[in-house]
């Protein structure tokens, strides 16, 4: 769910560089902290990064016929912690928008804002929720999984709704629009991504 | 049956265009072959090997497995793959189960095969790789050499007429080589038809049928003595001399050596040791 | 590998200075994103496509794969424009939708042309140790530089490990291709923290004890790139100012 | 300078308590040498050169560079590397850096040398290993051997004394192998010191001055013909036998060849070809 270049209004493209901002410069932070109390960090926060990436070479098969990949962040937001994600997730989209041409520069902003910092928090929200009300880890990283992904689509629905309010029934009526057409894409791929992440979690844990 | 099991003829193969890895390959596998294939790094082994299981499609000419030609479907593929099976260089990259039995059972659970045959393949293709004992180990706690014995196994829980390996004894250490060497001959008595690349000439030598030169895009098929003696060739393959063929030269200046044809150092040093004994 | 990053090492603007080539992408982008769409877009999206296939000669076959994906996104997200939501249940043609649509397409092509001469040309090593000079934390550009290194090697991982599971039938079913799929992410996943801990081993070695401070290379800033980027940046502007369009 | 570059005197290591890995290690490695370690994989060569670089520290016994012991403090290791460099066995393990000078530059910066010493470094490595034309390469971009290269050139811009490297022609063609151990042969004839570990014996024989045997725990250093002859220490080191040493024992039986010592198959061939043709 990147928004390609050029997609969002230029007024609001630099707002949601100024939304993101304060969260990728926490999560800088956050790293520069780790990294000084342990330089090893670096090449674990490294290989974090890449496998991050390596995950959009991955083809999940969709009901639709089209086929997608997982972003990652859920699984990421659980292993990682959402603040270092949130710079990982947005060296992982830079490169996305260079090596890949996917998403953009102008609309890395948006796409910071809802795959590397609402989609990490809502999955580790979730996960820790489920924890806490007894779910086993299965449940939780599913639910961590599906809810980041949803999450994120929702994020992108209603920045393209800001960006095109609909012309009879504005914002709301365009958040619909959008969120429809790619509830047909997104939907099946969030329940996908969550059976993925408890499959690898579950291989991960009998390692 | 008497015919190749494998057969490619005039087949060309470019990653990109105009930049030919391959061009008019013809290769015609025997049923209880052992072919060795030396050449060059970068010089289109492992695209022979890719062409050869279905992973990469030929851009020109003509793949036969067992007679019919490769169809790409699924099916077909689903065919092919069940007599051909390849082996890659690096074990990590065909090991993704947690455990050594998860692993090599991939390709008979695949298979949709009923789960007591699946555990009869996976056991005999872990007896026949010699890994029995490390069958509830997870994979990424196996040594180098483990690894790959194991990813042999899995590609042989799908018995496979053909089995392709690439470079299996890279990484081994002298004594690993030889005992894989002595699994795959264990394997060929079982009736694989086996086909490896190796940098080792003198392993070529002693071990292969014949030698496959994979060279400048060309393929070509020579009988072992012949291939690792011929300068030219062995330049063009930026090879080195094999020792075995060299030898035979200097025993056959030696009556009392009789002609013998030592085909490893080991076997030459018991030679030399038996007629010097004689001798003192 | 990815055939982006593969034209940025082998053009030949490889060695021209990231900065030249960031001010003139950029600048372009900013252009096409910031100004008017007729003919601010449509001029900066020429300027970059000239450019691209003129004198930093990248292949043609490149920049269509490229645009692929992101033409995929644009006629997804073109369609809602086209259509206005009444109520819940009523549907109608929206009559300034094509318009939008067409605006939003054309600007978004423009847009993506600029990236490209900026990716296209630029090899990301290049750019990374620069950022620092901008104000990026030294740990945030090495873990991105370290990121960038050991993608490749995973993204190889995850294409051997897929051809390995097709050759043993992993792809047969839509439940083989599922288990298939976890095989490789947990693959990747153990590879990439194995990576992680045999580098280092390795630079431990060559005597890391935490920094990965390397030499950047030395480019010059050519001035008349410099000159003629801000001519042609200034003339796109002049020209769309002049001709009095404005934003929608 | 004439003592020892490098001794180890009763080292002890276990990376496991009670699993020891090696014990009471004694090793000179004496200035302008060529060493060739040879051992069983998972014998402990890797260890042994990881404790002469300091990257790991004996649990007994003493390790001296140059005469001194060395100091696990930030500038006695400092120091040592300057003076000692290993290069692991896989280039990317130790390529951490997207562009090749960068990557090359890592070793002299982290010195803290200025910036002109730094590029006169970089320069001087990547010509030693001729891959100057690879600068502006991205490491991604390399093939395997030349990465390869290009992680010892890291190594070389440290301007160490003693070279170590694990397995330097592993995964190399033939002649890669012989265009590395020439580039060896250069760095040598400027005054390093180098020892390189193999799992082929017939190259141990012909290019090292002596063979550093590291199996079952004990490190042995012997001459190469001695080394390689003795059917005990090759079983014991997983090892076979060289052919050289046995080429020469039948060369002596034959009084026309007057005691030629062919050190590889391509010295035997142009041997027996000269002799050939004047017999002819």
């Amino acid at each position: 769910m990147h928004i390609a270049e050029g997609y969002l209004p230029p007024v609001q493209a630099a707002a949601w560089f100024v939304v993101s901002a304060p969260f990728v410069v926490h999560g800088s932070r956050a790293l520069v902290q780790q990294v000084r109390r342990d330089p090893e960090a670096k090449l674990l926060l490294g290989a974090a990064g890449a496998f991050t990436f390596a995950l959009s070479a991955l083809k999940i098969p969709s009901v639709t016929g089209s086929s997608s990949h997982p972003t990652g962040t859920g699984l990421g937001a659980v292993l990682f912690r959402p603040p270092v994600m949130s710079v990982l997730g947005s060296i992982v989209l830079l490169f996305q928008a260079l090596l890949l041409a996917h998403g953009g520069l102008s609309t890395l902003g948006a796409n910071v804002f809802s795959m590397a910092i609402v989609g990490p928090w809502v999955a580790y929200g979730a996960y820790l929720l489920a924890r806490r009300l007894g779910g086993g880890l299965d449940v939780a990283v599913f639910l961590a999984a599906t809810l980041g992904g949803l999450a994120t689509y929702c994020v992108t629905s209603v920045q393209l709704a800001l960006a095109f309010p609909d012309p009879a029934s504005g914002f709301l009526g365009a958040v619909a629009k959008f969120g429809g057409i790619f509830a047909v894409t997104q939907i099946p791929l969030a329940i996908g991504e969550g059976l993925l992440s408890v499959l690898v979690v579950r291989l991960l844990t009998r390692v | 049956m008497t015919g190749p099991l494998l057969r490619m003829s005039g087949v060309d193969f470019a990653y990109q265009p105009r930049q030919p890895v391959l061009t008019g390959v013809e290769l015609a596998v025997l049923p209880g072959q052992r072919l060795a294939v030396v050449g060059p790094n970068g010089g289109g082994k492992t695209t022979l090997f890719r062409l050869a299981v279905g992973a990469l499609s030929p851009d020109a000419g003509l793949i036969e497995v067992a007679g019919s030609p490769v169809r790409r479907t699924r099916a077909g593929l689903l065919e092919l793959r069940q007599r051909v099976q390849l082996v890659l260089q690096d074990p990590d990259d065909q090991l993704f189960s947690a455990s050594v039995r998860q692993d090599v059972s991939f390709g008979p659970v695949n298979l949709g095969l009923p789960a007591e045959q699946v555990r009869q393949r996976c056991d005999e293709a872990l007896a026949a790789l010699q890994v029995t004992a490390l069958a509830d180990r997870p994979t990424h706690l196996l040594s180098y050499g483990q690894r790959k014995r194991v990813a042999i196994a899995g590609a042989v829980a799908l018995r496979p007429e053909l089995l392709i390996l690439d470079e299996p004894t890279a990484g081994l250490d002298p004594a690993g080589v030889e005992a894989l060497l002595r699994t795959l001959d264990d394997l060929h008595a079982d009736g694989t038809t086996i086909m490896v690349s190796t940098h080792d000439v003198d392993l070529a030598f002693r071990w292969a049928d014949e030698v496959v030169v994979v060279a400048g895009g060309g393929v070509r098929r020579v009988p072992t003595t012949e291939a690792l003696a011929d300068p030219e060739l062995l330049t063009a393959a930026r090879l080195t001399p094999a020792w075995a063929p060299l030898v035979h030269r200097l025993i056959d200046r030696l009556p009392e050596l009789s002609g013998a044809r030592p085909r490893s150092a080991a076997e030459l040093a018991a030679l030399l040791t038996t007629t010097e004994e004689k001798a003192g | 590998m990815f055939a982006i990053d593969v034209a940025a090492h082998t053009g030949p603007w490889r060695l021209r200075h990231p900065g030249e080539k960031a001010l003139l992408a950029l600048g372009l982008l900013g252009c096409a994103v910031a100004l008017p769409p007729w003919p601010g877009a449509a001029l900066a999206g020429t300027a970059a496509a000239l450019l691209l296939v003129g004198p930093a000669r990248v292949p043609l076959p490149v920049l269509l794969r490229a645009a692929r994906v992101p033409a995929l996104f644009i006629a997804t997200s073109a369609l809602p424009l086209l259509v206005s939501v009444h109520s819940p249940t009523r549907l109608g043609w929206n009559p300034a939708g094509a318009e939008a649509a067409a605006t939003t397409t054309g600007r978004a092509v423009a847009g993506l042309l600029c990236v490209l001469l900026f990716s296209a040309t630029t090899p990301l090593s290049d750019v990374l140790p620069r950022l620092v000079r901008l104000g990026v934390p030294a740990a945030v550009t090495e873990v991105a530089a370290l990121t960038y290194r050991m993608l490749f090697l995973l993204v190889d991982s995850v294409r051997a490990v897929r051809e390995a599971q097709a050759a043993r039938l992993g792809h047969r079913t839509w439940r083989t291709t599922y288990r298939s799929l976890t095989g490789q992410a947990g693959a990747i996943f153990v590879r990439a923290f194995t990576r992680a801990r045999r580098l280092e081993e390795g630079l431990a070695v060559r005597g890391y004890t935490g920094s990965l401070a390397v030499q950047v290379e030395d480019r010059r800033v050519s001035p008349t790139f410099v000159v003629a980027t801000v001519a042609l940046l200034a003339a796109i502007v002049a020209t769309t100012t002049v001709s009095g369009a404005s934003w929608r």
